[in-house]
């Protein structure tokens, strides 16, 4: 709404400044009977295409139409996509080939790393509270409960993925050249994964946790040369508290130095390391040319001997 | 080449994923769903109960505030709330019209007001921008100018428009500003003058209202009513009992963290009306699991006592406190909570958990089973297998006692030794002062050593001590020689409840080889000694005593439905079967008289030669307990409870014979067992008692110093299940099924029938232990000596249960120890005290609870004469002088020639008999009723002013009247009269009573000892005092003090020349000639109530 | 235990099934009728009601009243007999009759006028009464000496009050049913007597000639109860029809 | 048959992951077969007709000229992507909220769970244990399981089948990556799990799980069978037997491999092959210890003062 601004004025001279205003704002109001119609119009028009708009364009670099170099640039200028190859096989898509475990794990892995966060903020690893605080989740925490079983289910279902994947990679033969260091870095993420979830076994201080990590942790007792059980240990003057086993467990026994390293080692000790051997292996897929197949049929026939 | 077909279009690219997202995004929208409602609903059912709660509820306060309106009028009916009415009607109405006219000019007050303020604030506002302006301003010659400006300001004339529509002109600032202040401070007044006038109305209002609910049994109509309204207003929400929040001084920091959400289905706990299940159940139906869920604790009571908000509800319950997901998690009844709730019948466990130290945890209804299964547990001899913290604590600290007395020894030794030393050295010094220094060095440990000594001489005291509070369950079976028919005992060994159904003695399950080899064994271990020879007395009078003199309130009589008598001791029945009629003199004469003395240190009984050696007299007894071989303190007492009734010898030979008759068959008709005495079954015979661990109820020769063979039992309530051996039992209590019991006597034990639901829990193994104890040897081949020796205790079901709820509440406490009940004041001494009470059967006798049954209550002599029941000790405390009570307990016949009568009651048949209590148990007895009654410890004794004559004439004219026939039934001491006496003399209140207490006896004897014969409404409240309520005589004209008060003097000050007087001035005497056969009094049955 | 019922739904399919399910939730469905709901009292017609009447007679020898010795009190000077067991000529007096059984729910109002218990000649006057709970007691002494009324009850409350001579009349009452609720005065142990209380107004004492009679009973089966203070009870059933006025004796066995 | 103790165990929430792998094992297993036997009738195909050999595009899926060869990752792989994890997110969930976490009483030193046992994935090492001394089960033999899975990419020289599912191209490779899989991995973890019992005893499915059951059973050392007795002779005899299980085996495994597999051994430098022949023959070693063990209750083949096998 147009505002009358009539200045008090008792000075003769400025009457004809009056009606100048006057005339102006009429003018004004005139011109946004038109104006206002027809900008509402253009703005209609452009909230149609919501993929013009400045917003959208500064976040999404490229248009989404179906291009093949948008479809390109859809993924290579895409940080979370960009693992990808603009281009891949034609039947890498297919999901009988890779099973897609690979990708499961990866997203178990993420699905884990969310809801291990979560957990984090209402546990304790102490012997007094770790119990307690499992118990608070679940009777107390809103969607507690469903948290600590996501975690829980989840770390099984990686650990399954891993193996399955495993099982994927070697029956494609796709360990074969050039592809013989990504396995060996599979084979360390496996072992990483199955620490991983061994070691967030003790965390809720139970007797279940508590004796299948006494369980796990005996063996190193019988550590050759390491262990004051295993071979030649007492020899070489291992005794329960210098041994490897005591090295693992910070004590002799799995107690409240026990699940401090547990802890410790679940939460950010493997997680980190894990993440840059996957880190790794994702860079390595794609530096080893992308998957191994699905390959074109070699024949026996065509395999030209090496010369040795 | 593939068989099918190409496609025209390339599959890879041009198929489409749109169902299956469609399908994959529904399902995943619908899991989240899932998720949310799971969260919301699924777990929390609690929801649903609060749901129904608030329907029940309200429907059951709908009824009551009927009914409780009925009430209400009935009440409102009351002469005296009318009365409070009226006055109240009165003061509202007489100040009616002055509040209506105060009310008037507040409103118009308010109104001014408003008007002005709007002026003032305005004014206000820039005087204080300004002051603010003129404080800071930094030249002066401006500051001078702006001060100049404000007075100006505050000088204008300002106009206001006020209510009544016209303008007020105020001249300038300060006048505006006074008349706001005025206006203010005139409401102030006329509020205050208000709240005055309507006080004594609303005083009144509450005077009614407090009078309705005074009178109400229930709650009043309106507070239904606002229960109501909280009712429909409820939001489904926890409810949660935060503990440490309410409760920082109980639990530490550290602690165990207690939130108990159990009241958000359990919705009815505390409310302040009684719901029961019926009530909460829907109309017509049976009472659901709602319904269960919604009562009111049963006891409130002890709610006051342990405030849920301060204590939570799992401390006593156990269960999950904080799961709320289902009835099984919140109860925790599921494999991994180590807590579950206790069951309906053993939820007095949860007693137990805090107060283990107590004996007796009783309040109104709540404690009695949890105190039985306590008191079974040391009377059935449980303790003599199974160690308990607390319980016969007499041998370990007989032991740590030993063990102080050496090591003190040892450092008198040292320091003897290291003072030689310093003073050879000190010889040898070379300078004087180095000398002086090492012998005073040197004396300083003489003094030490003198201390030490006196320490040992205390030590030796409670050695002492020990030794006599030590006691076994079963009998001395040293004696057995002098005392048993021999061949009664392997036919007793068999099955003890087949000769005595209900003998503590259990059933062992011996075969006849081992039943003929411990026989032989203890006969051939016992004592050889013979005792003096007793002439046959008369057994008819021996019946009479043994029935009046209160033997019957320990022991019974009888079998089956004819059974009559106390629990606590054997039923003798057939004791003439199997006992000696010599031994029997000596024991009814006194129990605690031991054939030899037994040394501890030597270990074994020392006779007459051990004496004699020494050149001393063969005596021992309380007095002199000294081993001739070595000092030790001797055992000189056999280790039971049976006390001393101190009768004649005579009147112990009557009972004795009279006891002998008691028989179903002949002894001589027992099979002959002249095995007994084949020495060449001694050895295997022992090997058998040390495996069934017999000394640890018994004393036997030879193995005094055996250990305990059960396992602790301390915190057996807490043993994980997985340490409770079922054996081959494991899945048939796992899952159920059929009761693994057979015989229809031991399944006949089972608290809870012959088992349906899974049974694989601590109650269940008790329980079922309980019923028969070897029944985890079901199906197992095992040799004899591996079988489970638990035997057969022969308990009821509700023994059974009271045993299981005390097991289930005997915990390793997972609860913060400040939790535990230990105090440290008086309580601690009622703690302690009722150990002793309950070792030695007070109860059996005397009333130490309200509403508690002694076993001679229920005997059909008292029936009609329950003034000659031993008194209620409701108020010992308070009653009786803590010095005199001492000396009471030690000698019960308050003197030491004259024993063979009651001390206080001598009217009364049944006697106070001799315990010989220990140093150590007489003090815990006494602060143990000191503490009951409330009395500080030590006592004051209050100073007793002398009468003056006149007073005196007073009160013995009162004491004397027709109205007020004290002595009538007060003994006096005159043999003739005291026939007909039912209450103690007078003569024995000096000393004996606190004056305040006689003083409040007077008044109203049926408030402290419900049922006395001392009858109440003797004085009335007149002007102030306390004034006799029949005629009083005419001496009394004008006393303006307590008569009781008076009467309590003259009493205290009653001599017995002054007794004898005021007797005959009654005409006693001539009634006493009249009946001089009352001469042989305190014998027998002087005291004939015709019938 | 969740675990399995978690299993058994362990399967996408069993989603959709528990969404549905979700609205049912768990209800007792049982259903119980309550106890029947108490009869109203139904007020006894005058014109229908029937009687009882009956003498009580001794079978055998009356035994021998016990002489008392009441030389312990001067003031006490009444009969030196006891009272257990009254009779004359065959002819058994204190014995109380009532309707035990037969009256439903009936409830009765309580009489207004008061009941008297009198103490003279060191004896309680009458031996046997009856009242209707809540019914007022008056107790007086007329005797000389200080009487004190104590009554040893099983149901009610006890208590125990000193009575001088010539003091006020005591005014007590009883609230719940109890029959042959011993009396005793703890300073003349043979003082005794036994008050009957009822719920309802149906009773009546048997005199010396053993005589008794109960009116105004509306028509119904009833079990009337004879009770003696020492020979014990006799129950006896009867039929009463409209303005049936029936007679019941009793034996009692010495 | 006890069910329900069946049904226990079957339904307690850790085990539920073995009972899921199982089938999964089981639908990949026949997916990948499946794939391997249709590439395997296309080679065959291709071997005997040089001719279609050279145009085909060479997969047992169909193709045509005008089709791409690659295609874009958005959205052709991506919607796959995204459709598995919505797939996975929707089973955790479902999991989750059907399926709580086990939660057991608090850690108690002082009572051991009986049996007490490792988390699923271990449970092959720990069956293990029975067999063979803890530092062999515990420490050697994850050591070889890492080294072997480790190796496997420099010792398999056989260039075929990378990049597609075969099983005629390298049935030693898969053969015996399947024999390390299936039976000497995912079956020992099913006999952890399901069979094995209070005091590890073997209990049958459907056998109640009985804590008093006693076994007799008496396990020999080898050596004692044969009657030897002095320490020197034990460990000589031990090193004999499974130095001659090494050598026997090798030779036999060698006459097998020499013959069906002669262009691997060709193409295989001695270090690949000894590395190969040694990993196999621990494999084979592992089985027949066990059914020593099992079957003829011989607890030791070696036995030195500081180890024994």
């Amino acid at each position: 709404m147009p505002e009358e601004k009539t200045p008090n004025g008792k000075n003769g001279k400025s009457a004809g400044l009056v009606e100048r205003l006057k005339a102006g704002v009429k003018e004004d109001l005139e011109s946004l009977k038109t104006d206002l119609p027809a900008k509402a119009k253009e703005q209609v028009e452009i909230l149609k295409k919501p993929t013009k708009t400045l917003v959208y364009t500064s976040i999404f670099r490229h248009k989404h139409d179906d291009t093949p170099r948008n479809r390109a640039l859809g993924v290579l200028s895409n940080v979370f996509l960009h693992l990808h190859p603009a281009k891949i096989n034609r039947d890498a898509v297919r999901y009988s080939y890779t099973w897609g475990m690979g990708g499961i794990t990866f997203y178990l892995f993420i699905v884990l790393t969310l809801t291990g966060v979560l957990l984090m903020f209402y546990y304790h690893p102490s012997k007094v509270q770790a119990f307690r605080d499992v118990l608070y989740l679940e009777h107390d925490v809103p969607f507690g409960k469903l948290l600590r079983n996501m975690h829980r289910w989840a770390a099984h279902l990686m650990v399954i993925a891993v193996e399955l994947h495993m099982f994927r990679v070697f029956l494609t033969g796709s360990y074969k050249k050039p592809r013989e260091f990504n396995w060996n870095v599979g084979v360390i993420l496996l072992v990483l994964t199955l620490l991983l979830s061994f070691t967030g076994y003790l965390l809720p201080d139970d007797q279940l946790g508590f004796w299948a990590v006494t369980v796990g942790t005996n063996m190193a007792r019988a550590t050759p040369l390491l262990g004051h059980e295993g071979p030649f240990g007492a020899q070489l003057g291992m005794t329960p508290y210098n041994d490897v086993r005591f090295g693992l467990l910070g004590g002799s026994i799995v107690d409240a130095n026990a699940l401090l390293r547990s802890y410790i080692w679940h939460c950010i000790g493997i997680p980190i390391i894990a993440s840059i051997f996957m880190i790794l292996h994702f860079w390595r897929v794609r530096k080893d040319g992308g998957i191994s197949g699905p390959a074109p049929v070699v024949l026996d026939s065509e395999v030209k001997e090496a010369k040795k | 080449m593939p068989e099918k077909p190409i496609p025209e279009n390339d599959p890879v690219v041009s198929k489409s994923l749109a169902p299956h997202y469609v399908i994959s995004m529904v399902i995943l929208m619908a899991t989240l769903f899932w998720a949310l409602w799971d969260e919301d609903f699924g777990q929390r059912p609690w929801k649903a109960f609060q749901h129904e709660w608030k329907d029940r509820y309200s429907t059951f306060l709908k009824t009551a505030r009927s009914q409780s309106g009925d009430a209400q009028k009935e009440v409102e009916g009351s002469a005296d709330y009318q009365k409070l009415k009226q006055d109240y009607e009165r003061a509202s109405q007489s100040a009616a019209p002055r509040i209506k006219e105060i009310n008037e000019k507040l409103r118009d007050l308010s109104a001014q007001i408003l008007a002005v303020q709007n002026v003032f604030t305005d004014r206000r506002a820039y005087v204080s921008a300004s002051t603010y302006d003129i404080e800071t301003e930094t030249s002066p010659s401006a500051k001078e100018r702006k001060r100049r400006n404000l007075e100006e300001y505050k000088k204008e004339s300002t106009t206001a428009e006020m209510p009544d529509g016209k303008k007020k002109t105020f001249k300038d600032y300060d006048e505006l500003e006074k008349t706001y202040n005025d206006l203010k401070n005139e409401r102030t007044e006329l509020s205050a003058e208000l709240g005055e006038i309507i006080k004594p109305g609303n005083e009144k209002k509450e005077l009614m209202d407090a009078y309705l609910t005074d009178h109400m049994v229930n709650l009043t109509p309106s507070q239904l009513t606002g229960l109501q309204n909280k009712t429909e207003a409820w939001t489904p929400k926890i409810v949660q009992i935060n503990v440490n929040e309410h409760n920082a001084d109980i639990v530490r920091e550290d602690s165990s963290n207690i939130v108990d959400r159990c009241e958000s289905c359990h919705m009815g706990i505390r409310e302040p009306v009684k719901l029961t299940a019926v009530s909460m159940s829907l109309k017509g139906k049976k009472p659901d699991e709602y319904a269960r869920a919604f009562t009111s604790h049963p006891e409130p009571e002890l709610l006051k006592i342990h405030d849920p908000d301060k204590f939570g509800c799992t401390p006593c319950h156990q269960g999950n406190g904080r799961a709320t997901t289902s009835v099984e998690k919140a109860h925790g009844n599921y494999e991994h909570w180590l807590w579950p709730v206790f069951p309906r019948g053993n939820f007095e466990a949860g007693c137990q958990i805090c107060h283990s130290a107590d004996m007796v945890v009783v309040t109104n209804d709540v404690g009695w089973v949890v105190s039985e299964g306590k008191d079974l547990f040391r009377q059935r001899g449980c303790v003599g297998c199974h160690r308990f913290e607390g319980y016969d604590k007499e041998p370990e600290d007989l032991l740590s006692v030993a063990q102080q007395i050496k090591q003190l020894d040892q450092e008198k030794k040292d320091n003897f030794k290291q003072a030689g030393d310093l003073m050879k050295q000190a010889d040898k010094a070379e300078s004087n002062e180095e000398a002086n220094h090492l012998n005073d060095r040197a004396v300083a440990l003489k003094v030490t050593n003198s201390k030490l000594d006196l320490r040992i001489v205390q030590l030796d005291r409670s050695t002492k001590s020990l030794l006599e509070d030590m006691k076994k369950v079963g009998p001395n079976l040293k004696d057995i020689r002098l005392k048993l028919n021999k061949n009664w005992i392997p036919v007793w060994l068999k099955k003890p409840s087949d000769f005595r159904a209900t003998t503590k003695m259990p059933n062992f399950r011996l075969n006849d080889d081992q039943i003929k080899a411990i026989s032989a064994f203890i006969w051939q271990s016992a004592l050889t000694d013979s005792l003096p020879k007793h002439k046959p007395g008369n057994a008819a009078h021996g019946k009479e005593l043994f029935e009046s003199r209160g033997c019957l309130a320990c022991h019974s009589i009888g079998e089956g439905d004819q059974l009559q008598g106390g629990t606590f001791a054997a039923n003798l029945t057939r004791v003439g079967e199997k006992a000696n009629y010599d031994y029997l003199v000596r024991w009814v004469h006194n129990a605690r008289e031991r054939t030899r003395p037994y040394c501890p240190l030597e270990k074994k009984d020392i006779g007459p030669e051990d004496y004699k050696k020494k050149g001393l007299p063969y005596v021992f007894d309380l007095e002199h307990s000294r081993c001739p071989n070595d000092g030790h303190e001797l055992q000189v007492q056999n280790m039971t409870v049976m006390p001393s009734l101190r009768l004649s010898p005579q009147d112990a030979e009557d009972v004795a014979s009279y006891l002998i008759t008691l028989k179903k068959q002949e002894p001589s008709s027992y099979p002959d067992a002249s095995f007994i005495d084949d020495p060449n079954l001694k050895e295997e015979g022992k090997k058998w008692v040390r495996h069934f661990g017999c000394a640890g109820c018994h004393e036997i020769s030879g193995l005094e110093e055996e250990g305990r063979i059960g396992t602790e039992l301390t915190i057996e309530g807490s043993k994980p299940i997985e340490r409770l051996d079922f054996a081959l039992l494991t899945e048939v209590a796992q899952r159920g099924g059929s009761e693994p019991i057979t015989d229809p006597d031991d399944v006949a034990r089972l608290p809870e029938g012959p088992a349906k639901q899974p049974w694989y829990d601590q109650k269940g193994f008790f329980e079922h232990k309980l019923a028969e104890p070897n029944i985890w040897d079901k199906g197992k081949d095992k040799p004899e000596t591996e079988k489970l020796r638990m035997p057969n205790l022969h308990l009821t079901k509700d023994q059974i249960r009271a045993l299981t709820t005390f097991l289930l509440g005997s915990q390793e406490n997972p609860l913060p120890p400040n939790y535990q009940y230990r105090p440290l004041d008086y309580r601690r001494d009622i703690q302690e005290g009722w150990w002793v009470v309950k070792k030695y059967n007070c109860m059996g006798c005397h009333q130490l609870i309200p509403g508690q049954k002694t076993s001679l209550m229920a005997m059909a002599r008292y029936k009609d004469a329950q003034e000659q029941l031993p008194p209620k000790l409701l108020t010992e405390g308070a009653r009786v002088d803590p010095e005199w009570l001492q000396r009471f307990l030690k000698n019960p016949s308050l003197s030491t020639t004259d024993t063979n009568r009651n001390g206080v009651r001598s009217y009364l048949q049944v006697r106070m008999p001799t315990f010989s209590f220990s140093e150590n148990e007489l003090g815990k007895l006494v602060r143990f009723f000191q503490a009951l009654a409330r009395q500080p410890f030590p006592y004051i004794p209050e100073e007793v002013p002398i009468l003056t004559a006149k007073e005196t004439e007073m009160a013995r004219s009162l004491f004397s009247s027709t109205a007020a026939p004290c002595l009538k039934c007060h003994a006096t001491g005159d043999p003739a009269h005291d026939r007909f006496a039912t209450a103690p003399n007078f003569l024995q209140a000096r000393g004996r009573l606190k004056p305040d207490w006689m003083e409040r006896w007077m008044l109203d004897p049926q408030a402290i000892a419900p049922g006395t014969s001392m009858p109440s409404g003797l004085f009335k409240r007149e002007n102030n005092h306390w004034v006799f309520s029949g005629p009083t005589p005419a001496s009394f004209q004008g006393y303006d003090k307590d008569h009781t008060k008076l009467l309590v003097d003259y009493i205290l000050q009653l001599t017995p020349e002054e007794q004898r007087r005021v007797g005959a001035a009654m005409g006693r005497s001539s009634a006493a000639s009249g009946s001089s056969s009352g001469a042989k009094s305190s014998g027998s049955g002087g005291r004939g109530a015709p019938e | 235990m969740k675990t399995k019922t978690s299993m058994a739904v362990w399967s996408l399919a069993a989603l959709l099934g528990l969404v549905l399910l979700a609205g049912c939730g768990k209800k007792e469905t049982e259903e119980q009728p309550a106890a029947a709901p108490a009869a109203a009292a139904t007020p006894i017609d005058p014109a229908t009601a029937a009687s009882v009447s009956g003498t009580v007679k001794l079978d055998g020898e009356a035994p021998k009243a016990a002489k008392i010795d009441m030389s312990q009190d001067p003031a006490c000077k009444g009969t030196n007999t006891a009272e257990n067991v009254v009779a004359s000529g065959g002819h058994l007096a204190n014995v109380f009759v009532y309707v035990k059984e037969g009256l439903g729910n009936r409830t009765f109002d309580v009489p207004k006028e008061a009941i008297t218990l009198d103490q003279s000649g060191c004896k309680y006057h009458p031996h046997v009464m009856g009242v209707v709970a809540n019914q007022t007691i008056k107790i007086v002494n007329s005797d000389p000496t200080t009487h004190n009324i104590h009554p040893t009850p099983k149901d009610n409350r006890e208590w125990n009050e000193s009575q001088p001579p010539k003091a006020a009349a005591l005014e007590k009452t009883f609230a719940r049913e109890e029959i042959m609720l011993p009396v005793k005065c703890n300073q003349h142990p043979w003082m005794r007597m036994f008050v009957n209380v009822t719920k309802s107004p149906f009773f009546a004492v048997t005199g010396p000639d053993g005589k008794y009679e109960i009116k105004g009973l509306p028509p119904g089966e009833y079990t009337i109860a004879f009770v003696q203070e020492k020979l014990g009870e006799q129950d006896v059933k009867v039929t009463l029809a409209a303005k049936d006025a029936k007679t019941i004796d009793a034996t009692f066995k010495p | 048959m006890d069910w329900k103790q069946l049904w226990e165990i079957l339904s307690a929430p850790d085990n539920v992951p073995i009972i899921a792998m199982i089938p999964l094992l089981a639908f990949y297993i026949y997916l990948a077969w499946k794939q391997a036997s249709a590439n395997d009738v296309l080679i065959a195909q291709l071997e005997t007709n040089p001719s279609l050999a050279k145009t085909h595009h060479r997969k047992a899926w169909p193709f045509q000229p005008g089709w791409a060869k690659e295609v874009h990752v958005w959205p052709f792989l991506l919607r796959v992507e995204f459709l598995a994890a919505i797939i996975v997110t929707i089973i955790l969930m479902v999991w989750s909220i059907t399926l709580n976490a086990p939660l057991e009483e608090p850690a108690n030193p002082n009572l051991t769970m009986n049996p007490a046992k490792a988390p699923w994935y271990f449970l092959g090492l720990q069956e293990m244990l029975v067999y063979f001394d803890p530092w062999i089960a515990g420490v050697v033999m994850p050591t070889l399981i890492i080294f072997g899975l480790m190796v496997i990419p420099y010792i398999d020289t056989n260039p075929l089948g990378a990049g597609y599912y075969t099983w005629k191209q390298r049935k030693f490779a898969i053969g015996t990556f399947l024999f390390g899989f299936i039976i000497l991995w995912v079956s020992m973890i099913f006999i952890g799990t399901f069979i094995r019992g209070p005091g590890w005893q073997w209990f049958w499915p459907g056998q109640t799980w009985d804590h008093n059951r006693l076994i007799y059973e008496v396990n020999r050392d080898l050596p004692d069978i044969f009657g030897i007795t002095s320490n020197l002779g034990k460990g000589i005899f031990g090193a004999v037997v499974v130095g001659g299980f090494f050598a026997i085996g090798g030779m036999f495994v060698h006459a097998f491999f020499r013959r069906h597999n002669a262009k691997d051994f060709k193409r295989m430098s001695l270090l690949q092959y000894s590395i190969m022949m040694t990993f196999f023959l621990t494999m084979l070693g592992l089985p027949i210890k066990m059914l020593l063990r099992l079957l003829f209750h011989i607890k030791y083949v070696w036995i030195t003062p500081w180890f024994n096998v």
